[in-house]
């Protein structure tokens, strides 16, 4: 076990390694001079020296390169042009809201995806699973920016059922003040008890949850039918239909936990995936996460901030791996003896 | 157990994927018309001029009727013309991109997976960083610093798609590449290209087109997202994800503007995503249900 | 094995939530580093708030120095300026200042300051101050320094009298109105002045005061009302302004639409059509920005001034606008109106008749050599996407293939200003507007020669046009009359002897706002800027 | 009472016979085997007679242990499997629910069949002790586990749910020699001790001389001969069945 881990840890870091690297030939791809994005239109020729300098782009490109690691690992990522913070700084103020939304969506998406493939699963090649598979191969092909767009023009302002947009409501701010502890509103509310701005966030997340999870969800409900049907055709199903079992035992029972595990490998690379589709649809939710942020920064082209997303969630993406695989012990007993 | 002899032509096969799963034949008739539009887009679109760089600014934003079936655009084109013509930008990307991932990815694949050793452990962590990326996240990121083209487009997303392919290939060739009659092979002298083209290449062809065709809808909608933020095609390329991001703020006022575009979006991905399922389904013996 | 596995568990979901926490560490939201968030504050939740739905982050930069960004919308409400200008009446009104006069030749400028204004710091708004802050905002020359280049020196003579004198003329009153880089501030308010105001502190005169900064969330920033403001408090007065960050118009107008915001700063005319049909207020109003296409007079086959012609005259100007639908007017010459030196009648129209007979008159046209023409404009900007998808249709007629390339603004700039002439481009399209109310900037920046082009990205050069640009501060200082005829003159030699522009439309900004606001006036000197202070609150 | 009756029994698969049994009967304490090459449709065979097979059409008449597979309902068919007869698979470890421990579906497998409590544990140590397994197994997992004690408590189970007929697929094929032989000890035993049937299904014909009394031969999906087993090992008639036999060395040479 510790070699695995061991072995595991290094691959990770030889992929983060590899990731930091890219990330940096990305950002040295840019036309043209970033000094004059970061100087701006109107500016004066020292303005745009003295942006050379702080960028450090008058270095040779390895030398750059070890100046990007070093403030990397210093916890610099630049500064953003647009915003003019601290690259760091924005994400770690945007990233807890993306935590609290893609959070909410995989829970969502699980909630709903793992019972609808067992569903399809248990009634194959019928009605139930026709339906089943029509829709989950929907919301795997549906864009979500369309999506979000039509959600919230259906539910929130024809029908007004959910909030247009935002995290909560902002009067609350006054009445039922907040305290942070994790910066993601919903633990910080549910941990403090603070009931208003819990059930104003639940209701707020509804919609932008429900399209991000579209596409995990129907990913979950394709995965957890076939690996339900898989499993279902191995012979400790048989067996426990030997056993006297009938098709739903077996597939609850029996078949469910290791098809598991193949869906679990799944949810880590659909957070991942899930951030990124967050940029598509924070926007227009007004959800203050790394989406919105990163949909601004698009807008302004802002270099260095993208740099920054993308380098955040590929290092989540790694993570999240890393852990499902930790966690594959858990799940599937076999895993541990690796 | 009712294992059946599997000696049967790709077309055979075919024709009785379509029998066991309508939902995938469904699929491949709708690609195969989606196909056709693109192809005869100047002879079937009812104003084949709005399809490229005309205008008519007095016949904006007509609601769907008689003359415009799907209504007008901001600059009075024919919106079912610019679907259809946008047809063949989505196709043309999709089929770029996976020509371009395919062709890279397979060949990066062969070589790690038939010659094993260093080579395979290089090719497969350098698969692993750009696996760590989610492909629209990796594409974004270079579309944002490259100009903005159908090119630009192509290259961010097949920078991302290649190592599906060089990872898939690879598993085939190196399982190929035990067998016996391979080893008795090289034993003799077959040089290692013969050996790839006559063993590694068809083995692998199976897996290669489950995996195109599962691939299209996610190039699709990654493109359809590019253009969407701007990072893709531009005016006046009829495309898919740019008709909804210039439509976008259209939404509650004048809908069919963006939502025949994204209706677009959708059916093609879907009929992707159900070819590709079923295809596994029945093609892939690792993931044949039984 | 099984309980390491869960002990990992643990620990991973301990790290993050330590990570996280240590980040947060139980403050109230919203609270800043030292003041007392909601306690002590005059204001509550019954007092009226004015919801301002901006499409993008409020602030970049707090120092007022320094500002030249969005933040403007917040900063007009806490800062003031010496005067403030007046579009309808085209010229500089009180504020700080309430009276104010130049010398004969312009070179010397008295301002009489406002008596009984307070900074929220509580010291009062004296001659020393006004001197510091803008000797301050010279010093720290960010982008906005540059307006006060003509001034010379500065003198605090009694507290209530500034005397400027300048290097050379310029109207300072409207210098003095300048959106950005003219705020008048306490410059003792705390040592390190830039790290104060950067933790969201503010040090003006103005009716609102900061009162919670969370950058990066929906409600970015929340103004109070400082209550020792000169204007006092008596009668209807919003009491606190909310900044709602809405990126999508459509989600903008849906809040507008349920209550939950007083003003929507941009809308597409679309929405903005069903916003005045749905019980909304609208307000459209000319700006002072205009979209230029600038084309190359000194190199390509635009270097012809038959070629020139023929562009200017292939563009559908009316069709554009039509295509705008009310989010651009056409423009008249370069200065937009609400300015000295805009001229009425010169419209541009459409003549591809006269287009093509030009064409042909340089061999080229239908039946002649065909012609590519480069044009690069901003990425991501819908209207000059328009612009190209109209013109390329247009010029697609005439034998003219438009290669229109939208680019990152750094990228197109660049490549305008290549020392290369080959890598220009044929056209250029960018908007330009003024940062105080004087059409100066469009000659000065893009119409007057220099060695290496700036703006200038229709490399024009003609010592004529540079003469007579450079004579233009000195008029508007002394003689409206003379400057106004000057500027007419510039803009027929530019416009119609060089043909060196086309001007596409002068944009239009489209508003909507709650039923019960009340005494709203667009001001296109301050782009999107609502002074909340005038507003009314109704029902 | 005849615990397994099959007349007639014909699988399809696509159009195509891939095993046909004209006449099988399965006595109690007696056991019955079916031999032949993998692929001769004698697994089928033995899933058709528990009605798993759910892809391929059956046709015939099959009875176990009362139950008439065909038409029973799927109720009557569950409370048959497992309680009455018993299915051995032949790779032990993948026949046993990998994330579940061996107790845990033992306990699971008598809760089906209502036996719970201190009766359910009384009935899982007598069965594991008949098959001469440490009770300690129970806590492990199948990967825990090896082959051949995961086939002894497969066996168990049988016995634990009371079942009067196993039916057994190659139920040594994959273990070692002498695992087999433990293996074979134990089926061997329980027929004798507690007159347990037995439905064997194998191509090891040294195992089947060894406990089988009566014999069916099948090859491509027919049978192509059935009778005692001393008669078809010592006289075999179908030239198949020579084959067969002759290629097993340790079995006296058969004469025609």
């Amino acid at each position: 076990m510790a070699r695995y881990l061991a072995r595991r840890l290094g691959q990770a870091a030889l992929v983060v390694a590899g990731v930091i690297a890219l990330t940096f030939v990305v950002t040295r791809l840019v036309p043209g001079d970033p000094a004059v994005a970061y100087a701006g239109p109107k500016a004066s020729p020292a303005e745009l020296a003295a942006a050379r300098a702080r960028f450090g782009l008058d270095d040779s490109v390895p030398a750059q390169l070890l100046a990007y690691v070093r403030d990397l690992l210093s916890g610099d990522w630049g500064t953003s042009l647009h915003t003019r913070r601290p690259v760091a700084l924005d994400l770690a103020t945007a990233f807890p809201a993306s935590l609290e939304l893609v959070g909410a969506a995989l829970l969502a998406a699980v909630v709903i995806g793992v019972p609808v493939g067992g569903l399809a699963a248990r009634h194959r090649g019928r009605g139930p699973d026709l339906g089943v598979r029509v829709c989950s191969v929907l919301a795997v092909s549906v864009p979500v920016f369309w999506l979000a767009l039509a959600v919230q023009t259906v539910f929130a302002s024809n029908l007004g059922w959910f909030p247009v947009a935002g995290e909560y409501d902002n009067a609350l701010d006054a009445t039922s003040p907040l305290h942070v502890y994790t910066n993601i509103t919903v633990v910080d509310a549910a941990i403090t008890g603070n009931w208003p701005m819990l059930t104003s966030t639940l209701s707020h997340l509804v919609l932008p949850a429900l399209v991000v999870a579209a596409y995990p969800a129907g990913l979950i409900a394709q995965m957890t039918r076939a690996a339900l049907i898989e499993e279902a055709g191995h012979d400790h199903a048989r067996m426990a239909r030997a056993l006297g079992f009938g098709e739903t035992a077996v597939l609850t029972r029996f078949a469910l936990r290791p098809a598991l595990n193949p869906v679990l490998s799944l949810i880590a690379l659909v957070f991942a995936y899930s951030v990124v589709n967050g940029f598509l649809v924070e926007a227009v939710f007004n959800w203050p996460g790394l989406g919105r942020y990163a949909a601004d920064s698009i807008r302004s082209l802002d270099t260095p901030a993208i740099a920054g997303v993308t380098l955040l969630v590929a290092l989540l993406y790694v993570l999240a791996n890393l852990v499902v695989d930790l966690f594959q012990g858990v799940i599937d007993p076999r895993a541990r003896a690796r | 157990m009712t294992t059946l002899a599997l000696r049967r032509t790709p077309l055979r096969r075919l024709g009785d994927l379509a029998r066991a799963d309508v939902l995938a034949a469904v699929g491949l008739v709708v690609l195969v018309l989606i196909v056709l539009a693109a192809l005869l887009a100047p002879w079937i679109a009812p104003y084949p001029d709005d399809g490229g760089a005309a205008t008519h600014p007095a016949e904006a934003l007509l609601p769907p009727g008689g003359d415009h079936w799907f209504g007008t655009d901001q600059v009075g084109r024919d919106v079912l013309s610019r679907v259809l013509f946008g047809a063949r930008t989505s196709l043309f990307i999709a089929a770029a991109v996976l020509v371009v991932a395919a062709v890279a990815g397979v060949a990066l694949g062969v070589v790690a997976g038939y010659a094993g050793g260093w080579a395979r452990d290089v090719i497969m962590r350098i698969t692993d960083v750009f696996l760590a990326f989610p492909a629209l996240l990796l594409s974004l990121a270079l579309a944002v610093v490259l100009q903005p083209s159908v090119t630009t487009v192509v290259v961010a997303i097949a920078v991302t798609w290649w190592p599906w392919y060089a990872r898939l290939t690879a598993s085939v060739a190196a399982s190929v590449g035990r067998r016996g009659y391979i080893d008795a092979a090289r034993c003799l002298g077959v040089p290692a290209p013969l050996i790839i083209v006559r063993h590694v290449l068809p083995n692998s062809l199976t897996p290669v087109l489950v995996q195109l065709s599962l691939d299209g809808g996610g190039v699709i909608l990654t493109a359809a997202a590019l253009s969407y933020l701007g990072l893709g095609a531009h005016e006046p390329t009829a495309e898919w994800g740019l008709m909804v991001e210039q439509g976008q703020t259209l939404f509650t006022t004048d809908w069919w503007v963006v939502t025949f575009p994204g209706l677009a979006i959708l059916v093609t991905a879907f009929a992707f995503n159900v070819l590709g399922e079923g295809l596994r389904a029945s093609l892939d013996p690792h993931r044949r249900p039984r | 094995m099984m309980r390491w596995h869960k002990g990992l568990a643990a620990v991973v979901a301990a790290g993050s939530l330590a990570l996280t926490a240590a980040c947060g560490g139980g403050q109230v939201r919203g609270a800043q580093g030292g003041g007392t968030p909601q306690a002590g504050s005059a204001s509550g939740a019954a007092d009226a708030t004015f919801v301002y739905v901006p499409n993008l982050d409020v602030v970049t930069d707090w120092d007022p120095a320094t500002s030249y960004s969005n933040e403007i919308i917040a900063m007009e409400n806490i800062y003031e300026s010496l005067t403030r200008y007046d579009p309808q009446a085209k010229k500089a009104t009180p504020r700080l200042a309430t009276s104010w006069k130049s010398s004969s030749d312009g070179k010397t400028w008295t301002f009489t300051l406002r008596p009984g204004a307070r900074f929220h710091t509580g010291k009062p708004v004296d001659a020393a101050a006004v001197k510091a802050s803008i000797e301050r905002t010279k010093k720290e020359a960010g982008g906005p320094a540059y307006i006060w280049d003509s001034v010379e020196s500065i003198k605090a003579g009694d507290p209530a009298t500034v005397e400027f004198t300048l290097k050379y003329p310029a109207p300072l009153d409207l210098i003095a109105s300048s959106d950005y880089g003219a705020y008048v501030y306490d410059t003792t308010a705390a040592g390190d002045l830039k790290a104060w105001f950067g933790e969201g502190r503010d040090a003006g005169s103005g009716p609102y005061t900061i009162d919670g900064w969370q950058k990066g969330k929906e409600t970015e920033l929340t103004l109070k009302a400082f209550d020792g403001y000169w204007g006092g408090w008596s009668g209807p007065h919003y009491k606190r302004v909310e900044f709602r960050v809405t990126p999508e118009i459509t989600t903008a107008w849906q809040l507008l639409q349920r209550g939950e915001a007083g003003f929507v700063q941009r809308l597409n005319p679309q929405l903005f059509a069903q916003a005045s049909s749905q019980g909304a207020q609208t307000s459209q109003t000319a700006s002072f920005q205009n979209l230029l296409a600038l084309f190359n007079t000194e190199s390509g086959p635009l270097k012809d001034v038959r070629l020139r012609r023929a562009v200017q005259k292939a563009i559908d100007y009316d069709g554009l606008v039509a295509a705008l639908k009310g989010s651009g007017v056409k423009a008249s010459g370069l200065v937009p109106e609400g300015l000295l030196g805009h001229v009425p009648g010169r419209e541009p129209v459409q003549d591809l008749a006269g287009a093509e007979s030009l064409l042909k008159e340089a061999g080229y046209g239908p039946g002649g050599k065909s012609l590519t023409l480069t044009m690069t404009y901003a990425q991501g900007d819908g209207d000059q996407q328009l612009l190209a998808t109209l013109l390329g249709s247009a010029l697609d007629k005439l034998n003219v293939r438009l290669e229109a390339k939208p680019l990152q603004w750094n990228t197109q700039w660049d490549q305008g200003k290549s020392a290369d002439p080959s890598r220009r481009q044929d056209i250029f399209v960018m908007y330009w507007y003024p940062d105080y109310a004087d059409a100066y900037s469009w000659f000065f920046n893009v119409f007057r020669s220099s060695e290496q082009p700036a703006f200038n990205l229709s490399y024009l050069k003609d010592d004529q046009v540079d003469r007579e640009i450079d004579a233009l501060p000195a008029l508007t200082a002394t003689d409206r009359a003379a400057a106004e005829k000057a500027y007419a003159g510039l803009q027929a030699r530019i416009i119609d002897e060089h043909a060196a522009v086309a001007v596409l439309f002068t944009q239009n900004y489209q508003r909507a706002y709650a039923k019960s606001v009340q005494g709203y006036a667009d001001n296109p000197a301050y782009p999107n800027v609502v002074f909340v202070y005038d507003l009314k609150p109704g029902a | 009472m005849t615990l397994v009756k099959v007349r007639d029994l014909v699988v399809r698969a696509g159009g195509r016979v891939i095993s046909s049994v004209p006449v099988l009967d399965v006595e109690p304490g007696r056991c019955v085997a079916i031999v032949g090459e993998s692929g001769s449709g004698k697994t089928t065979a033995l899933m058709a007679t528990l009605g798993l097979l759910d892809t391929a059409e059956v046709t015939g008449e099959i009875g176990v242990c009362g139950v008439d597979v065909a038409t029973a309902s799927p109720r009557r068919l569950r409370e048959m499997r497992g309680a009455r007869a018993a299915l051995v698979m032949q790779s032990p470890r993948a026949a046993l629910t990998p994330t579940m421990r061996l107790g845990t579906l033992m306990r699971r497998a008598l809760a089906r069949h209502g036996v719970t409590g201190r009766e359910a544990a009384r009935r899982a140590e007598d069965a594991v002790a008949a098959v001469l397994l440490d009770p300690a197994l129970l806590a492990r997992y199948p990967h825990e586990v090896s082959g051949g004690q995961a086939q002894r408590f497969a066996i168990a189970l049988a016995i634990a749910l009371g079942a009067e007929v196993i039916l057994a697929d190659e139920p040594t094929s994959a273990l070692d020699v002498t695992v087999q032989a433990e293996v074979v000890g134990v089926l061997r035993r329980l027929r004798d001790e507690r007159g347990l049937a037995l439905l064997l299904v194998s191509h090891d014909l040294a195992l089947v001389s060894s406990v089988a009394d009566h014999v069916l031969v099948m090859r491509d999906g027919a049978v192509v001969e059935s009778g005692p087993a001393a008669e078809v090992f010592a006289r075999p008639r179908d030239p198949y069945t020579r084959e067969l036999i002759a290629a097993v060395p340790e079995l006296p040479e058969a004469t025609p």
